[in-house]
């Protein structure tokens, strides 16, 4: 009897103890994998189709703000940050360290810029394809200016009537007259205007470029930085850096003498054998003389240790100090700019040459590598040069250092502890330089805002100089399975797997679950705004003659074409690929194979250069070059009328 | 594996010294033993897997000692051999790639350096002027001796690897045969030989690209010497110590003792555009004359 | 209205407006005007101060023809090029010249030459235009158009790019936009440089009866086409509205009646400025007001020869090149350039087709053959085979215009 | 009455002056040999006479002396496919809308290289080898003007012989003049060719617009037809093909009833030619290539079309003959050449290219041959110099070819007359009837002083 009680109430206990267990542990499971409060969610929210996560990706609730630029108030009273992924500006009050406002702005802030009172903020939309205006006072956008195709970094001229431009995607500096609010002129600027700094007396305009121009096939990447005369809207001088691209950040030293910018030195013509020795790629910085235009490249990196993504840099107001920041090993560089001026002086032209390649060198000017929390981007220095600010972007803080002793003092959260999600844990991979053996490049380094650097590159495995392939953006490729040209990779997680750790990182791979957080950040990427593609959705004359030609199943003389050599067989929409392998005839004798796999065709108008390795260095050359059998789509009854219609169809994919 | 209960974790029928435990639970140890040519003693690298097994990662003949791991996840390694009396440091990869004169980080600029045994290193000035014996963690450029690692989480072990023991060659590339920071003119070298160093038999001599490269297809896993030939044949410089490389290894060298602070120039090599020469088939050639 | 059309005039040029006093009085209200000034839109000139002279930039004396009694000659010795030179284009201080051996600048008193090595995608340069928005300088040559901006040199061919055809005849620059037009040996691109979009126009989206465009004019609004077989295209860009100006007769060999529209299908240059309309060809010239046709031939006019290589205007002047020299005129007046290259070169003042006065010249440029000129100021350059030429217009020796002829007659008078 | 009496004395007294003003030998070519009734406003008095003289190349150049060569390079381009060997551009297309094209660009390679050959045997200049440099005008993306280009800049021949298309050629004569390279065209029948007054361009083979004259003298003249409907391809050689035979017969009085058009490659014409049927004109002009051609008549006769077919030069072609079998019996068709000659130029000339190439020589091989002579001749005349070269092609008005008589009007077109082909017992029979009348002389009216402004 008691027995049996006794034997009732210790199942019952157990179970109890079971069902509690269970609950905790499926608690924590949801709450790792959403990011989010278990209660709503059930075992079939994420479950279902068991894809890695595809429904996952629709459930978690990303909260991060991702802070890129920092700007301080004249006063030197606030602190104000862009927060890419909050689409806002946020307000520190510096003395009190605390967040006091979130101006929402356009979507996907980038840079910003504050006029000489404090009052009022320009702030760069990234995918806004706007600048927005914003009262600091009121602490709202009062307007905003509709401008080019992903604004980037910002400038405003010394009579603050003009604010300067960079375009990304659009490959322009553009000058905004800010009285009536319109583009008053288009520059050429090089491939992907980035980043802006004005001279101190106004006159001079410097953009730097984060892409190579698209130059010959297999050419060694080439980087410009663009001089603008602030004073009539003229390009007076285009300073090139060769072998050298990912120019991100730039400024001019008070003396108004040198530039600094940020760069990378890939080695995407070299075989990628190894990493020893910047083998795969070294991170340093440009030195431009800005009167005779003259560069010098220096490495950041040292031979055992290297310090990828370098991205800001500043300078303190005495010019005593430069920063730069490495946001792929979470440091800080400190340069001693007197020993810089230095070692510049002790240079002739020959050891200027060399010295884009020595390891040697960057202890003799960098007296100190501050860490910090993950992903250190823009950076910006007290008005009083006391402090440097960095915006932690992966972190959601701010970083206030000490510019005497150089030591961080305190960290400011921008919101609560952020809640971790799968996505953000990938993003975090994504950008980190340290899953690279010494530090020396990041996923981000060769893929820059989640796209493509525009190399080629000759991989180990299938021999050296052989099937050199094309990078690709990673933009639109979620469902775009197999992966690399060759199709062979049938997953994302394959493709980021072991495989690619032992011929790129030569580290060891991520463990499974930061493979499955990777993969779901890569999944997640959004399409930017495409800019040929009106927002009604109608076609101009031109794309819909373009979409008859992209349709077509007959030529203009009414022959069939067989239905294997149609535009819509292979790309079919939504994705513009039937994720199916290919020969269109643009094997060359380097390649192992004849077949590739068929590209997706969405962003293509971002993604020049095209084909498996990359020789149309654009849209029309796929055809007008290396099409001349018809094996890659009917194209010999096309006129260049024609031809225009159909790249202008494409680019609205 | 902590210290209190030590246990037998393999037999291996000889000496082994200077044990040192990868990240990845993997555990390297030099392998001594006497060689009856000038009754010398060589040290020899192995490295056990977590697995149980074990497998040679060296292939010189000299006295190689497992030193320290360093936090990049490579192997320090002191040598001593007749032709460096004093010693010197070399790094590679705990599957036996990518071995190469280790340099250190100091604030000094980079300099050749060894480690005495207590974790401090010696590092020997750019003029070769000696300097006193200072803790790693004192210098703050020794980053990659120091064990402390600034990073929030360590640089992840490197036991992913390229090596597939099944083949029995591998590759060699040479960027710049002709980029060398010895006092020796090599604008005249013309070809590569390659020879055995244990036989010393002449593996292939293979002409030399207009840009100064090379690449070759080479027996793995066998201590090779390069010697550069000018066009009569001649021999313009010797390689003093060997080279190896593993199955399935693409070796990558920038020059011939370049400066070991440069990293590559961005270029394609011409020696790329027709493939590898192969110099195994050609194995069975005379000994060279002369070898020391 | 009347007001309306006269304020457009004003705000184009003041050279203009001074014309439109002189001429307008004996004239038919402008409200009764032809398409083309009625659809000039009322804008502003574009605000950036253009390094670059625009075509409805004033000639110096508003009321007479510009005379140029004194040359100065540029060759192979001076250090162009080549001798051939298809085209010159002033910018501010400096002049470009293209040959058939590069491009050629003329800057602080010396030429330099930009050629294949620098990054030309070929060596015949045939047309030259620098932006006034941007001071980039577009390149028309025989293998593509370049951009040459601040160093750089960027090339669009007909592979790499939308640019219909290689051989590009003339390129223009938008004044008001920041668009690049080319007429090419297979039809007009248009290139967006900012959303970097190329439009083809051929026979196929235009009334144009032929694709082979020889010459573009932009100005004001409107776009005009010299189309080779085509007479001449007229794109009014507010409107998006094309329309064609034939030859009437509609026979090759003939031109049935005076003024009474081209003179000819095959138009090998065009220009338009303060609302006249230029009409050059190989068999004559042609000049539209706004009100009506005129038609000129070296039998009947001041015009040098019938062969006509290049039309620019300024103001409601225009300066014609021909292979047998240069001439001045508003349609009624000439001021002609003879015998260059030879001792006895002058220059004659004449009034329809009376030769009112002979002034000797005291020199003259390189060659007869004229392919090309630009001005800037009281400058004046031309191109030619044998050479680049240079002179000054000599405000003493103005033509007088409203002395020396009266107004127009109608085409009726005309026929009679 | 009284007006046109005064129009009549108006225009003697201009009639003197013009001679004196026209400032020529006055023995003065009519354009295009025009017959009388085909003279466009010949009832008004026409204000400018557009080609007054021989148009001249006034530029510079002719001083440059005869530069040191090991060969002087000729060029030819013609729709070659890549049997024939031309330097192609990247992204040529092999044989793209050549169809018949490409046959009729290997005769003319064959003409030209055997005109050479014979330049060549008689010591070539000045013991300096003639040589041919080949491209194709069969190019995308507009290559066309790129070709001339290259010949110009990069093969630096002297002169260039082109051939058929009508599109191709138009950019070619326009990039030749930029490019100051003199151009004798041998293969295309576009009226408008020759009508730009492009100082560097020579055509020898008569024109559709002669042709038209040609069929007009036949329907209007001999059969006196005047219910007449047209039927060509829809492409431009087809389009300005037909220009001057429906220009004509408007001036005839006997307007066109109806045009009609096909494309190239079509194979079913019923709907047209049931159009044709409910039409019932009395002949039907066809300007087709020969596949196309044969097809139509086929199908015509079958569905009862009994009426007489006119055709084109396109046509009278041994490929039409063969497709069209019975079908074409009794048509007319303008030829430019007539193989049928005895003259022994000819005979030579054909027996020659039989024993070479196994084939009978066309219009566009014998063509070929004589501009490839006709270039020849010029250089020997003037050096190696391309001004000068021009000059001596344009100094001639007659050069005798394998072709026949070759004469040029003002413009340096080709206004020998062309033949008329009977097909009879499935063969071409050449004959040429009674010609039209044609005044001797037709001025230049001067415009008078009140046309003056």
């Amino acid at each position: 009897m008691t027995g049996r009680v006794r034997a009732f109430a210790g199942a019952g206990v157990a179970g109890l103890a079971c069902l509690v267990f269970l609950g905790l542990a499926s608690y924590r499971h949801v709450r790792y994998y959403t990011g989010d409060t278990p209660r709503t969610y059930s075992c079939y929210s994420c479950h279902v189709d068991g894809n890695g996560g595809r429904l996952l990706e629709g459930v978690e609730r990303p909260t991060s703000l991702s802070p890129l630029m920092l700007e301080v108030s004249p006063d030197g009273r606030r602190l104000y940050a862009t927060a890419q992924d909050g689409d806002a500006v946020i307000e520190v009050d510096l003395a009190a360290r605390t967040v006091t406002r979130s101006i929402t702005v356009g979507h996907r802030p980038r840079d910003l810029v504050i006029t000489g009172d404090g009052r009022t903020a320009y702030v760069s939309n990234e995918w806004g394809n706007s600048i927005s205006v914003v009262d600091l006072d009121a602490g709202r956008v009062t307007r905003t200016i509709p401008c080019g195709n992903m604004p980037s970094g910002l400038s405003l001229s010394r009579d603050e009537r003009t604010l300067f431009v960079g375009d990304w995607q659009g490959d322009l500096i553009q000058a905004i007259d800010l009285s009536s609010g319109r583009v008053r002129v288009d520059l050429a600027g090089g491939g992907s205007p980035n980043e802006l700094a004005l001279t101190p007396d106004g006159s001079l305009l410097l953009t730097t470029n984060e892409l190579s121009y698209v130059s010959s096939h297999r050419g060694p990447p080439r980087t410009e930085v663009t001089f603008v005369d602030a004073t009539t809207d003229r390009p007076t001088r285009r300073v090139v850096f060769n072998n050298a691209h990912l120019i991100e950040g730039v400024t001019i030293l008070p003396e108004g003498d040198l530039a600094l910018v940020t760069l990378v030195k890939p080695k995407n013509l070299l075989p990628v054998l190894h990493v020893e020795r910047g083998w795969t790629m070294s991170n340093g910085i440009g030195v431009i003389d800005l009167k005779s235009g003259r560069a010098t490249q220096l490495l950041l990196d040292e031979v055992n240790r290297f310090f990828a993504d370098p991205f800001g840099v500043v300078s303190t107001p005495d010019g005593r100090l430069a920063f730069v920041s490495h946001s792929g090993v979470d440091q800080i560089s400190v340069i001693d700019m007197a020993a810089l001026r230095r070692l510049l002086r002790g240079m002739d032209d020959q050891a200027r040459q060399q010295a884009g390649l020595r390891l040697d060198l960057s202890t003799q000017f960098v007296i100190k590598r501050i860490p910090t929390a993950a992903n250190p981007k823009g950076m910006v220095v007290a008005p009083d040069g006391k402090r440097l600010y960095v915006a932690e972007r992966l972190n959601d803080s701010i970083l206030a250092i000490d510019t005497a002793s150089l030591e961080p003092l305190y960290r400011i959260e921008l919101q609560g502890k952020e809640r971790e999600t799968p996505r953000r844990r990938g993003e975090k991979l994504f950008n980190s330089g340290l899953r690279s053996f010494q530090g020396q490049f990041s996923c981000q380094s060769c893929h820059p805002r989640n796209q493509t650097d525009r190399l080629q590159y000759d991989f180990e495995p299938d021999g050296l100089g052989l099937g050199v392939v094309d990078n690709r953006s990673l933009l639109g490729i979620r469902d775009t399975a197999p992966y690399k040209w060759n199709g062979k990779n049938t997953s994302l997680f394959m493709q980021c797997g072991i495989r690619f750790s032992r011929i790129l990182t030569r580290v060891d791979s991520f463990r499974s679950d930061e493979l499955s957080d990777l993969v779901s950040f890569i999944r997640s990427l959004p399409d930017p705004p495409n800019p040929y593609r009106s927002p009604d959705g109608k076609l101009t004359p031109s794309q819909a003659r373009g979409k008859l030609l992209y349709e077509r199943t007959r030529t203009k003389d009414g022959q069939l074409i067989p239905e294997s050599n149609r535009c819509i067989t292979c790309h079919p929409p939504p994705l513009y690929t039937n994720r199916k392998r290919a020969d269109v005839g643009s094997a060359s004798p380097t390649d192992l194979v004849k077949e590739f796999d068929v590209p997706h065709l969405t962003n293509i108008y971002a993604t020049a250069p095209y084909l498996h390795d990359g020789k149309a260095r654009t849209l029309e050359e796929i055809w007008t070059l290396y099409n001349a059998k018809d094996t890659h789509g009917v194209t010999r009854d096309m006129t260049n009328q024609d031809l225009n219609d159909l790249v202008e169809y494409l680019k609205t994919f | 594996m902590d210290a209190s209960t030590p246990r037998r974790v393999i037999a291996v029928d000889a000496d082994c010294v200077t044990p040192g435990l990868l990240p990845d639970g993997t555990i390297v140890f030099s392998r001594l033993e006497r060689v009856p040519e000038g009754d010398r003693l060589i040290g020899t690298l192995y490295a056990l897997r977590a697995g149980g097994s074990l497998s040679r990662i060296s292939f010189g003949s000299d006295l190689d000692l497992v030193q320290k791991i360093l936090s990049d996840g490579r192997i320090l390694v002191h040598r001593r051999s007749p032709l460096y009396p004093d010693g010197i440091d070399l790094a590679l990869r705990p599957d036996g790639t990518e071995l190469e004169r280790f340099l250190a980080d100091t604030s000094m600029g980079s300099v050749e350096a060894s480690a005495v045994g207590d974790g401090r290193i010696q590092p020997a000035g750019p003029d070769g002027s000696e300097r006193a014996p200072a803790p790693s963690w004192l210098e703050p450029g020794y980053h990659v001796i120091d064990s402390i690692h600034v990073a929030p989480r360590p640089l992840p072990p490197v036991s992913t690897s390229v090596v597939k023991p099944q083949m029995d060659y591998g590759w060699l590339l040479c960027l710049d045969a002709r980029l060398t920071d010895l006092n020796a003119d090599l604008g005249r070298a013309h070809s590569v030989r390659v020879v055995d160093s244990k036989s010393g038999k002449a593996l292939g001599v293979e002409p030399i690209a207009r840009d100064g490269s090379f690449y070759l297809k080479v027996p793995a896993d066998r201590l090779l010497r390069l010697e550069l030939l000018d066009d009569q044949g001649r021999t313009v410089v010797r390689q003093r110590d060997g080279i190896w490389v593993r199955p399935n290894e693409h070796r990558g060298c920038e020059g011939c003792h370049e400066s070991r602070y440069l990293s590559p120039e961005n270029r394609s090599p011409l020696a790329l555009e027709q493939g590898p020469e192969s110099v195994i088939e050609q194995a069975s050639a005379a000994p060279v004359e002369g070898r020391p | 209205m009347k007001n309306k059309a006269l304020t457009i005039i004003m705000a184009a040029s003041s050279a203009v407006a001074v014309f439109v006093a002189v001429l307008l009085p004996n004239e038919a209200p402008v409200s009764a005007a032809g398409p083309v000034l009625a659809s000039v839109p009322a804008s502003e000139p574009s605000p950036t101060p253009a390094a670059t002279t625009t075509r409805s930039d004033a000639p110096q004396q508003e009321t007479a023809l510009p005379v140029v009694p004194e040359w100065e000659s540029f060759t192979v010795s001076d250090g162009l090029p080549s001798n051939k030179v298809f085209c010159v284009r002033t910018n501010g201080p400096r002049v470009w010249a293209g040959t058939d051996t590069g491009l050629a600048l003329y800057e602080k008193g010396r030429w330099t030459v930009i050629g294949v090595k620098e990054g030309l995608p070929h060596r015949a340069v045939l047309s030259v235009d620098v932006s006034p928005q941007t001071g980039d300088v577009w390149v028309g040559t025989m293998g593509g158009l370049a951009r040459i901006t601040a160093g750089r040199i960027d090339t669009f061919t007909q592979t790499n790019s939308g640019l219909s055809n290689n051989f590009v005849h003339e390129v223009q620059c938008d004044p008001e936009e920041n668009v690049v037009w080319a007429a090419t040996a297979m039809g007009l691109s248009r290139f967006d440089v900012a959303s970097h979009t190329w439009q083809v126009y051929t026979q196929e989206n235009t009334p144009m009866h032929e694709p082979w465009t020889y010459s573009v004019a932009v100005d004001r609004g409107m776009v005009y086409v010299g189309a080779w077989g085509g007479g001449i295209l007229e794109y009014t860009k507010s409107l998006n509205r094309w329309r064609e100006y034939r030859d009437p007769d509609k026979e090759m060999e003939i031109d049935l009646l005076p003024n009474d529209g081209p003179v000819h299908d095959v138009t090998s240059a065009v220009d338009f400025a303060g609302g006249v309309l230029w009409q050059g060809t190989y068999m004559g010239m042609a000049r539209y007001d706004g009100r009506q046709w005129w038609s000129y031939y070296k039998e009947d006019s001041g015009l040098p020869s019938n062969f006509i290589n290049f039309i620019r205007a300024q103001g409601r002047l225009a300066w014609i090149c021909t292979d047998s020299g240069l001439a001045v005129s508003n349609g009624r007046a000439w001021v002609t350039y003879q015998g260059a290259g030879t001792k006895g070169g002058q220059i004659l003042f004449i009034d329809g087709k009376q030769i009112q006065r002979r002034l000797p010249a005291k020199s003259l440029y390189p060659h007869n053959f004229v392919l090309g000129m630009d001005f800037q100021g009281r400058d004046v350059w031309v191109a030619t085979e044998g050479g680049v030429g240079h002179g000054r217009v000599d405000p003493a020796l103005g033509f007088e215009v409203e002395k020396a002829v009266p107004a127009g007659k109608s085409k009726s008078d005309a026929a009679e | 009455m009284n007006r046109s009496r005064m129009w009549i004395g108006f225009a003697l007294l201009v009639f003197g002056t013009a001679f004196c003003l026209a400032g020529s030998d006055g023995e003065r070519q009519r354009y295009a040999d025009r017959p009388d009734d085909l003279i466009p406003y010949s009832k008004t008095e026409v204000y400018k006479d557009i080609p007054g003289e021989k148009v001249q190349f006034k530029g510079a150049g002719r001083d440059v002396p005869d530069p040191k060569v090991d060969a002087v390079k000729i060029g030819l381009i013609a729709p070659l496919t890549y049997e024939d060997h031309p330097i192609v551009p990247p992204g040529f297309k092999p044989g793209v809308g050549a169809g018949s094209k490409a046959v009729f660009g290997r005769h003319m390679l064959w003409g030209a290289e055997m005109a050479l050959a014979d330049a060549n045997r008689e010591g070539g200049y000045h013991g300096v080898p003639f040589e041919l440099v080949r491209r194709t005008d069969l190019v995308q993306w507009g290559q066309t003007s790129d070709e001339l280009v290259k010949f110009t800049y990069d093969d630096k021949v002297w002169a260039v012989i082109s051939g058929i298309d009508s599109n191709n050629n138009h950019v070619l004569n326009r990039a030749a003049l930029k490019a100051e390279m003199p151009l004798v065209n041998a293969g295309s029948t576009d009226p408008t060719l020759t009508e730009h007054s492009i100082p560097w361009l020579v055509r020898c083979i008569s024109d559709d617009r002669l042709n038209s004259y040609e069929l007009l003298n036949y329907v209007h003249r001999i059969r006196h037809f005047t219910r007449i409907a047209v039927f060509r391809v829809n492409d431009r050689d087809g389009r300005v093909g037909v220009e001057e035979f429906i220009k004509g017969a408007r001036r005839l009085g006997t307007p066109v009833l109806l045009e009609l058009r096909f494309s190239n490659g079509d194979t079913d014409f019923s709907e047209q030619l049931a159009y044709l049927r409910k039409l019932n004109p009395e002949v039907i002009a066809l300007w087709a290539n020969p596949p196309e051609g044969a097809r139509i008549v086929r199908q015509a006769r079958k569905m009862g079309l009994e009426q007489q077919f006119i055709g084109f030069d396109r046509l009278t072609n041994p490929e039409f003959l063969e497709q069209a079998g019975s079908a074409a019996e009794g048509m007319i068709l303008a030829a430019t050449l007539n193989p049928h000659r005895q003259d022994a130029k000819w005979l030579d000339f054909e027996r020659r290219y039989r024993d070479e190439h196994r084939e009978e020589p066309d219009t566009y091989a014998a063509h070929a041959y004589d501009a490839a002579r006709f270039i020849v001749a010029a250089i020997r005349r003037a050096g190696l110099n391309r001004p000068r070269i021009r000059d001596a092609m344009y100094a001639v008005d007659d050069f005798p070819g394998v072709s026949g008589r070759i004469r040029f009007d003002v413009t340096m077109n080709d206004i020998s007359r062309p033949w008329l082909v009977r097909v009879k017992d499935g063969r071409f029979d050449y004959f040429r009837p009674d010609d039209w009348p044609r005044v001797k002389h037709l001025l230049v009216k001067v415009p008078s002083e009140g046309s003056l402004r």
